[in-house]
């Protein structure tokens, strides 16, 4: 159905050509659920717009081509795409909001593609839409058809999307990254939702995703790509027992999944023991009824709604659950950058609370509690140079001035794994893991007691989200700070924590050590999260009980 | 639809702290103004006595804080006071001469918007190119030439040397007759009366001092299009439209520059007020009988009524353009006023 | 590991400056021409062939000549002479007025931004206030009360040019109020005010320069718009305003060099800083870097 | 325009239809010129720069058919004509005359002022014998009481009519005559839009001269002189009021172009003896050598007008106004310098006024290049418009400053009267002789053929000339530009007299 011969595709860019796509080929069966897997910049994107003809301009099919049933996608004239658009071959992408029209109700927009695509009339158009609406199971359809993309949620947002793509019965679907950006339980509903209605019509599809675990639950088969080359392809079950190239096996590796220890993330040669953490039994931290309620614009938003819990020295706590729980909003008050609404954190038995945030910044403690942040580039100034990141609480806070703050800085570096010719360059001449370690030496950098990670390396690949966990559980070892973890993914929490707790609406609903609540969850909503995180298929994995999401 | 009513009532309410301001600040600029009207009003031949009868007789010979009361007392009651070089009630010589500026300060806004947008589309659909360029050079130096000079060179060129524009002698030449007032806006009421002659005519006087505010006004309308065009363009729905297979035309002026337009219409309200200060210089070049020269005339002159009513029918405008400006992005965005936003 | 790293290499600083300029060419060239207006700032009055200030009854109103390349002006003054000397003056002017401008809008709207709740509805209205005034109407009003001296011509200019500082200043510091590297600052010990003048500020720089570049040509024209009500500069300082005013009357009756040459000169001017803005942002914005 | 109609561009804007109200502008006086009668009017004479002048010295009728004066000189009886109609029809009548008179002298402000001048300052002073003999009774005998009843001031009103529009808060009707004309004049205002334009039209039965030849006529107001002058040289307006002096140089060589002197008027530098420096009478003469007269009559004037420097010292007429003695010297400046209590020269601002740049400018700019010669440095300070009354003519707080007073009654004694004695509105210098103050006030009401009168004069002259505290610069013109029309005439008020203007086919 779908062949694709050598695809080279090349953008202009300030220094010459970049080839993004080198030559890559593959084939799409009628009905097949093909996955593309790699990490960012790979290349998976602009092979898909480029099947499309949609690159940015700059863009151009260098060599090679498609064929999509008979036609070549390469040498088709602009309003043959037109019509392949939509009708034949369409796409979802990442971030559903932004992939709507803000200002034009959702209704409208699949309007425009039904009439574009001469499927609808001016006055059939709407109940089809509506009909396109209740297709992806909105509920309460006719309703939704007037709504504009800010006053629905997420998911139904991607619903919408997935509505326009499917409207006029496209026979290939590309996903490209279609549940980025959504929480865990909507990615899963999202996925199912695909999945279903693919096999249902009988499409053909193309699953673009970074997430291995992801695309070998909904793929029929897995296409690896690297560098803008296919490494190889197989099935999903055959890839993660027995991969071929040393990249896939480095992916596989690095996919959090049960029953493995933080190291096994490793590719194989890096597996260098793991030393021991030693957790004290006095409390380093007590948190007792932390509430944080917002003056929102309608009405009070009760964010945090009396937490408790202890952090003892050396304890490695977890903190999951979906988005909006308070996971943020906690971190924030613990590390005294916002003021609680009630309650007490008693850091060594000294009531922090009582402080408010803007003096705490010349308070000794400052120094003994830190934090790593959700966005790495967000969290660097991008003014600053990352040693000037570095060095700046330790100018700030030590006292510590030219050569012995230099010397700080390299060592900071080195304990990161950061290369020391990195120092000087800004955040945006870094990669994301790179960040990332920017953002641990600065935050260990006045040798913190109590270390905050806020969903540290939600925004990294997995390959390196393996290498950053590792290095935390090597800086613990090392420098004996207690970690509280914030991440909605349970797995990765369980790799590197001791204890978890689990919130749900600003509720703690469930904690305990990590193997118990993993092993044996107690409530219900915990369970929810286990089953919704995708699974490697690994072969010796125990079936998980299985647990129907509700509908977004 | 409630947030948005909301919203434009919450905008009201907030101007009043404004208007406030404006009298505080006009009346204190009015008072800090060198000169004595009294000496200015009392003729060439004044003696010390005829000042004085003259100072009492404009109230001015009160203390401030006095003087203040009576003007805001006056204003509470809709009167703007009387301006002593023209003799009017000042809001009769506004009422007059608003319209005049409103024409010229429209059509040159229509005109510039009608060269500016599609230029602004135009280089951001290929930015970087020489066309890209190109504009922005010639937008750029529009903006880079001042209007009263801009304002003789046309009319150098087009009526001296080349008699192609009528003599730049206000609003209508001496020939045609004021169509009836309705608007104050002769192309409407001419057009209102059925009057083509008086039309074209109004049209014709209408180009050049249009053409002179035009031009200064291309590059901010232009530069922001352009700005706002490549946003939208790059954005996600953009890429879903396209892959949706929707046509070049639907995407480009049915998504993209939809959304473009809410930037460009804070920038056309930007420019509309400023354009309006600007007026001043070209009202003057081209004897246009609008509020700015009553501006300049009266500032000069001290004539304290008519700064003030002036200032305050600016500000009272600038409230109105904000308020359309904010009902223009309620028509055009749906998010307005909404908690999203 | 040196010391140098903890400040970015100069001469990486040199090579993005370069880089900028290469890049575009409209960019280099304004550069290039700001370059000359400076230098004629900085050197022109020693290097003109007259007296700007000197009258010759003989030779008044001359066309442009070998002799007099703009000709001369109604009292025989050599108007290339006047032009090149004026540069000085208009320069100062709208660089002390923006440079004012910047420096208040700057401290109030990054106060505002920061802070938000009352402080920033009071200033807002403020603002409100000062922009409902038709600015250069406002600009006459403030020169003519405070008499038409150089300084007062700067900060009428000054003044109509805060609130467009403030405003942009207000909403640059707003979006990164709660960004994480201002969180990350405040984690690294540095008090509020810290925070916002060495963190969050020099963000707002990029868009700030624009805005610069684009004041830089409005404070000419403004000045020069004054002149032409006749609220300028005092006489017989050359100034490029007064000069275009003044020669404009001159354009019917065929001395078209009066108004020409320093109109030229005006708009070349302005037309430097505008299409200098892009340059400077992206000179100033580490993010261009490569 | 048509060959009934006739276009005039001016630069002036009219802000009133009645001269007595307080603010009314110069440039409205010309309605009180051309919609209302005056009892008497002057003559006509040719002007010395080509055309038509009024003449000072010939009164004649124009409401009034004729007039005695009593032999004391204190009663004048004035015979109206009988056939002399308002513009709505109703006659004009003695109760009229009174009314305006009345008006004229109450309402304050320059009116009043104005009316004094000539003896007239309260109603008792007039009365209405009957309908058509109107009696004026002066306090004192005076030479300049018949002159100022043909200033544009004391013109007749349709008393019933503005009687009729008053109220008790504005006896005078000044609301109403702000808006309309109601006079017996020449033309009537037809339409009036405020800082655009003025449409008369003609009365057909008119009285008071020869009923004028053009129907209609528009009175432009165009502010700028690049426009105005393009409007008349391209023919689009007929005649083009009040041009530039350059721009009447220049268009002199292709149209027909009036430049009348002023008659009474002189562009002056003035030197306040309330400044040290100025104290001193070498220093005044030093400046008086020192002014490069023949530039600033070129630059400022462009020729226009005439010369006032380099005459004879010895005073053989009492013509006025005169050419000084003085002229570019700066040899002698130089000497008169070192001879005065400063050598090393001094600092000083030279002031001019923003409104009157055009001539100010250039004069200055001359003026202070070449005090820097004799090491004066001048500082130029331009001041607005309205400031300049205050600073320069009521607080009289300007040092070195120029100054143009002119005066409506055509003698040199007023001229003195005005600008020579202390304390008086145009006296900026702060000037205070004693012989001045007591020759001027002795020969202010005195006729010009008084055999006293002459020699007084002259002694007045050489001694003003001698202490110099207004230095005289030129004469300025009164430029009129014409494109197809004729008929101009020159008036003391400096506004246009469109009753005489005609069409002709260019
Ligand atoms: N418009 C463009 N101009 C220049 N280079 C581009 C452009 N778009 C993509 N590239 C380059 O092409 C390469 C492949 O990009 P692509 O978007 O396909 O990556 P990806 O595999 O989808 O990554 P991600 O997982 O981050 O979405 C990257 O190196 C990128 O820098
Ligand atoms: N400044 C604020 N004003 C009002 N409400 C807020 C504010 N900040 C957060 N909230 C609300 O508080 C709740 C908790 O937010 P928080 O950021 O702590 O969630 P989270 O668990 O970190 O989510 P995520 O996984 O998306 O980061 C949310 O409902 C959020 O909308
Ligand atoms: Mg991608
Ligand atoms: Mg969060």
């Amino acid at each position: 159905m779908l062949s694709i011969d050598d695809l080279q595709v090349a953008f202009k860019t300030r220094r010459g050509e970049v080839d993004a796509v080198k030559g890559i080929s593959f084939q799409l069966a009628r009905g097949e659920r093909l996955g593309i897997v790699g990490e960012s910049g790979s290349g998976k994107s602009v092979t898909s717009y480029a099947l499309m003809r949609i690159l940015d301009a700059g863009g151009r099919i260098k060599a090679g081509g498609a064929v999509y049933s008979g036609i070549d996608l390469r040498k088709a004239s602009e309003s043959t795409m037109r019509d392949i658009r939509g009708r034949e071959i369409s796409m979802i992408f990442q971030n559903p909001r932004a992939a709507l029209n803000p200002i034009r109700k959702v209704g409208h927009q699949i309007e425009d593609v039904l009439r574009q695509h001469a499927r609808a009339t001016r006055q059939d158009a709407r109940q089809k839409a509506i009909a396109a609406l209740e297709a992806v199971k909105i509920r309460d359809a006719a309703a939704r058809y007037e709504a504009y993309p800010f006053e629905l949620s997420g998911g139904m947002c991607q619903r919408v999307v997935i509505a326009i793509a499917l409207a006029c019965d496209p026979k290939l679907l590309i996903a490209d990254e279609p549940t980025t950006g959504l929480d865990i339980t909507t990615q899963k509903a999202v996925m199912d939702l695909v999945d279903g209605l693919v096999r249902d019509r009988g499409l053909s599809s193309i699953l673009i995703t970074h997430d291995l675990g992801l695309a070998s639950q909904y793929c029929d088969r897995i296409v690896v790509m690297k560098d803008g080359l296919i490494v190889e392809a197989g099935e999903p079950l055959r890839l993660f027992t027995a991969p071929q190239h040393p990249y896939t096996q480095k992916l596989v590796d690095a996919t959090p999944r049960r029953d493995v220890t933080i190291r096994a993330l490793l590719p194989a040669e890096a597996r260098t023991p793991l030393a021991p953490h030693v957790v004290a039994p006095q409390p380093l931290l007590q948190v007792k009824g932390l509430t944080k309620t917002y003056a929102g614009k309608s009405g009070p938003v009760h964010a945090v709604k009396g937490s408790d819990f202890t952090i003892h020295q050396g304890q490695s706590v977890g903190l999951v659950g979906e988005s909006g729980c308070g996971k943020s909003t906690t971190s924030s008050m613990l590390a005294r950058l916002l003021d609680a609404s009630s309650g007490q954190i008693l850091f060594r038995g000294e009531d922090l609370a009582r402080i408010p945030a803007a003096a705490f910044a010349r308070h000794p403690l400052r120094a003994r509690i830190q934090m790593v942040f959700q966005d790495a580039t967000d969290s660097l100034n991008p003014r600053h140079s990352a040693c000037q990141s570095i060095a700046e609480p330790l100018k700030r806070m030590t006292g510590l001035r030219g050569a012995a703050l230099a010397a700080r800085v390299a060592e900071l570096a080195r304990l990161t794994g950061l290369p020391e010719h990195l120092l000087d360059r800004f955040p945006h001449q870094l990669s994301g893991g790179q960040k990332a370690r920017v953002g641990i030496a600065r935050a260990i950098a006045p040798e913190p007691d109590f270390l905050i990670l806020d969903e540290p390396t939600a925004a990294l690949d997995v390959s390196i989200q393996a290498v950053v966990l590792n290095l935390l559980a090597d800086l613990r070892a090392r420098l004996g700070m207690s970690y509280l973890f914030v991440s909605h993914d349970l797995n990765v929490v369980r790799l590197l924590c001791d204890h978890v707790i689990v919130m749900k609406g600003g509720e703690i609903v469930e904690a305990g050590p990590v193997a118990r609540v993993m092993d044996a969850p107690a409530h219900p909503y915990t369970r929810d999260l286990l089953s919704a995180a995708p699974q490697a298929p690994v072969a010796a994995t125990p079936e998980l009980p299985e647990i129907r999401l509700h509908a977004v | 639809m409630q947030g948005r009513w909301g919203a434009v009532s919450g905008r009201i309410l907030q101007a009043i702290p404004v208007l406030v301001g404006v009298v505080v600040i006009s009346f204190l600029l009015t008072r800090a103004l060198p000169g004595d009207p009294a000496v200015q009003f009392a003729g060439a031949m004044a003696t010390e006595d005829s000042i004085q009868q003259v100072r009492e007789a404009l109230g001015l010979d009160k203390p401030l804080p006095q003087q203040f009361l009576i003007y805001v007392g006056q204003l509470l009651q809709g009167d703007l006071g009387r301006s002593v070089s023209t003799g009017q009630p000042v809001a009769a010589d506004l009422a007059q001469r608003l319209p005049a500026s409103l024409e010229l300060t429209l059509t040159a806004l229509i005109l510039s918007c009608a060269v500016a947008i599609p230029l602004g589309i135009l280089a951001a659909t290929r930015p970087g190119s020489w066309i890209d360029q190109l504009c922005r050079v010639l937008v750029t130096a529009g903006v880079s030439l001042p209007t009263f000079f801009t304002g003789i060179v046309l009319i150098y060129v087009f009526y001296y040397l080349l008699g192609i524009a009528p003599s730049p002698l206000g609003r209508l030449d001496f020939i045609y007759l004021d169509p009836p007032r309705v608007t104050g806006f002769f192309l409407i009421d001419a057009a209102l009366d059925g009057d083509g002659a008086t039309w074209v005519g109004a049209l014709k006087q209408l180009i050049l001092p249009a053409i002179t505010l035009a031009l200064f006004t291309l590059a901010p309308i232009a530069r922001m299009t352009r700005a706002a065009m490549l946003s939208a363009l790059s954005a996600d729905y953009i890429r879903t439209a396209r892959a949706a297979g929707l046509g070049r035309g639907k995407v480009l002026y049915g998504y993209a520059f939809r959304n473009a337009l809410l930037p460009v219409v804070t920038t056309l309200g930007m420019v509309f007020s400023f354009v309006l200060g600007a007026n001043v210089l070209v009202e003057k070049v081209f004897a246009w009988p609008g509020i700015g020269s009553y501006a300049v005339e009266a500032l000069v002159l001290s004539d304290y009524a008519a700064v003030q009513g002036f200032v305050l029918a600016m500000a009272l405008l600038f409230v109105l353009l904000n308020l359309v400006i904010d009902l223009a992005y309620s028509v055009i965005d749906p998010r307005f006023g909404s908690a999203a936003q | 590991m040196t010391e140098a790293h903890l400040t970015p290499a100069r001469s990486g600083t040199v090579a993005h400056i370069l880089y900028v300029l290469r890049e575009n060419p409209v960019t280099a060239l304004s550069f290039a021409l700001f370059g000359f207006f400076l230098l004629s700032a900085l050197i022109g009055p020693l290097l003109v062939p007259y007296d700007p200030l000197a009258t010759h009854a003989d030779r008044v109103l001359s066309p442009p000549s070998a002799q007099h390349w703009f000709g001369t002006d109604n009292l025989g003054r050599d108007v290339f002479s006047r032009v090149v000397v004026a540069t000085r003056l208009d320069l100062v002017i709208s660089v002390a007025a923006v440079a004012l401008s910047f420096a208040i809008g700057s401290v109030l709207g990054a106060i505002a931004g920061y802070r938000g709740g009352w402080t920033d509805t009071v200033l807002n209205r403020c603002l409100d206030t000062i922009m409902a005034f038709p600015l250069f109407v406002l600009a006459m009003g403030i020169v003519a009360a405070l008499g038409n001296s150089v300084a007062n011509i700067i900060y009428a200019t000054a003044i109509i040019n805060i609130p467009f500082y403030a405003r942009l200043v207000r909403a640059e510091v707003n979006i990164r109020r709660e960004a994480g590297f201002t969180l990350a600052a405040k984690l690294a010990g540095n008090s509020d005010a810290r925070v916002l003048a060495f963190h969050i500020f020099p963000n707002a720089l990029p868009p700030m320069m624009v805005q610069v570049s684009l004041n830089l040509g409005w404070a000419i024209l403004n000045a020069a718009g004054l002149s032409f009500i006749g609220l300028g500069v005092r006489p017989p300082t050359p100034e490029w305003g007064i000069m275009v005013a003044e020669g404009a009357n001159y354009i019917v009756s065929g001395e078209w060099w009066l108004a020409l040459f320093p109109g030229l000169w005006l708009m070349l001017a302005v037309f430097t800083f505008n299409l200098m803005g892009d340059g400077l942002r992206d000179i100033v914005d580490p993010r261009r870097r490569t | 325009a048509g060959g009934d109609t006739l276009v005039v561009v001016s630069g002036q804007t009219i802000n009133s239809l009645d001269l007595h109200r307080t603010g009314t502008n110069r440039a409205s006086y010309q309605i009180a010129v051309n919609c209302y009668d005056r009892l008497v009017t002057f003559g006509t004479k040719d002007a010395p720069g080509g055309g038509l002048s009024y003449d000072y010295s010939r009164i004649e009728p124009e409401l009034a058919e004729s007039w005695t004066i009593s032999e004391d000189g204190l009663t004048l009886t004035f015979k109206l004509k009988p056939d002399a109609t308002f513009q709505d029809g109703s006659k004009v009548t003695a109760a009229d005359a009174k009314w305006s008179f009345d008006r004229a002298v109450s309402v304050g402000g320059f009116p009043t002022t104005q009316m004094k001048a000539g003896g007239l300052n309260r109603p008792e002073q007039f009365t209405v014998v009957d309908d058509e003999t109107f009696v004026v009774t002066l306090d004192r005998p005076s030479k300049l009481s018949l002159p100022d009843l043909a200033v544009p001031v004391p013109f007749i009103i349709n008393s019933t009519l503005a009687q009729a529009n008053a109220t008790a808060e504005d006896p005078w009707a000044t609301e109403y005559l702000h808006k309309n004309t109601i006079g017996s004049g020449a033309f009537k205002v037809v339409r009036w839009d405020q800082g655009q334009q003025v449409v008369y039209e003609r009365n057909e039965a008119w009285t008071g001269g020869p009923v004028p030849p053009v129907r209609r006529i528009i009175v432009r107001e165009v502010p700028s002189a690049a426009t105005q002058r393009a409007l008349v040289e391209r023919g689009d307006v007929q005649v083009a009021f009040d041009i530039p002096d350059k721009d009447a140089a220049e268009l002199a060589e292709k149209l027909t172009v009036f430049s009348t002197p002023i008659e009474n008027c002189i562009h002056a530098l003035c030197l306040n003896s309330n400044f040290e420096p100025f104290q001193d009478a070498n220093v005044r003469k030093a400046v008086a050598w020192a002014v490069p007269y023949e530039a600033i009559f070129n630059a400022a004037a462009y020729g226009r007008g005439a010369p006032l420097w380099g005459g004879s010292e010895e005073i053989t007429d009492i013509s006025w106004p005169r050419p000084s003695q003085y002229a570019t010297d700066m040899e002698k400046a130089a000497d008169y310098m070192a001879q005065s209590a400063f050598p090393d020269g001094f600092e000083t601002t030279l002031s001019i006024s923003t409104d009157l740049a055009y001539w100010m400018e250039p004069a200055a700019l001359l003026i202070q290049e070449s005090l820097a010669k004799i090491g004066i440095t001048a500082t130029l300070e331009k001041i607005p418009g309205a400031n300049w009354r205050t600073a320069a003519l009521v607080e009289k707080t300007l040092p070195m400053h120029l100054e143009n007073f002119g005066g409506w009654l055509n003698t040199p004694d007023y001229y003195f009267f005005w600008a020579y004695q202390k304390d008086k509105l145009f006296n900026s210098s702060n000037y205070y002789n004693e012989e001045v103050e007591r020759l001027t006030d002795e020969v202010l009401h005195v006729a010009m053929d008084d055999p006293d009168y002459a020699p007084k004069i002259a002694r007045m002259f050489e001694i003003v000339l001698e202490d110099l505290p207004r230095i005289p610069l030129y004469q300025p013109a009164l430029n009129v530009a014409v494109h197809g029309a004729d008929g101009y005439q020159f008036w003391f008020h400096r506004q246009l007299d469109i009753r005489s203007l005609k069409t002709v086919e260019s």
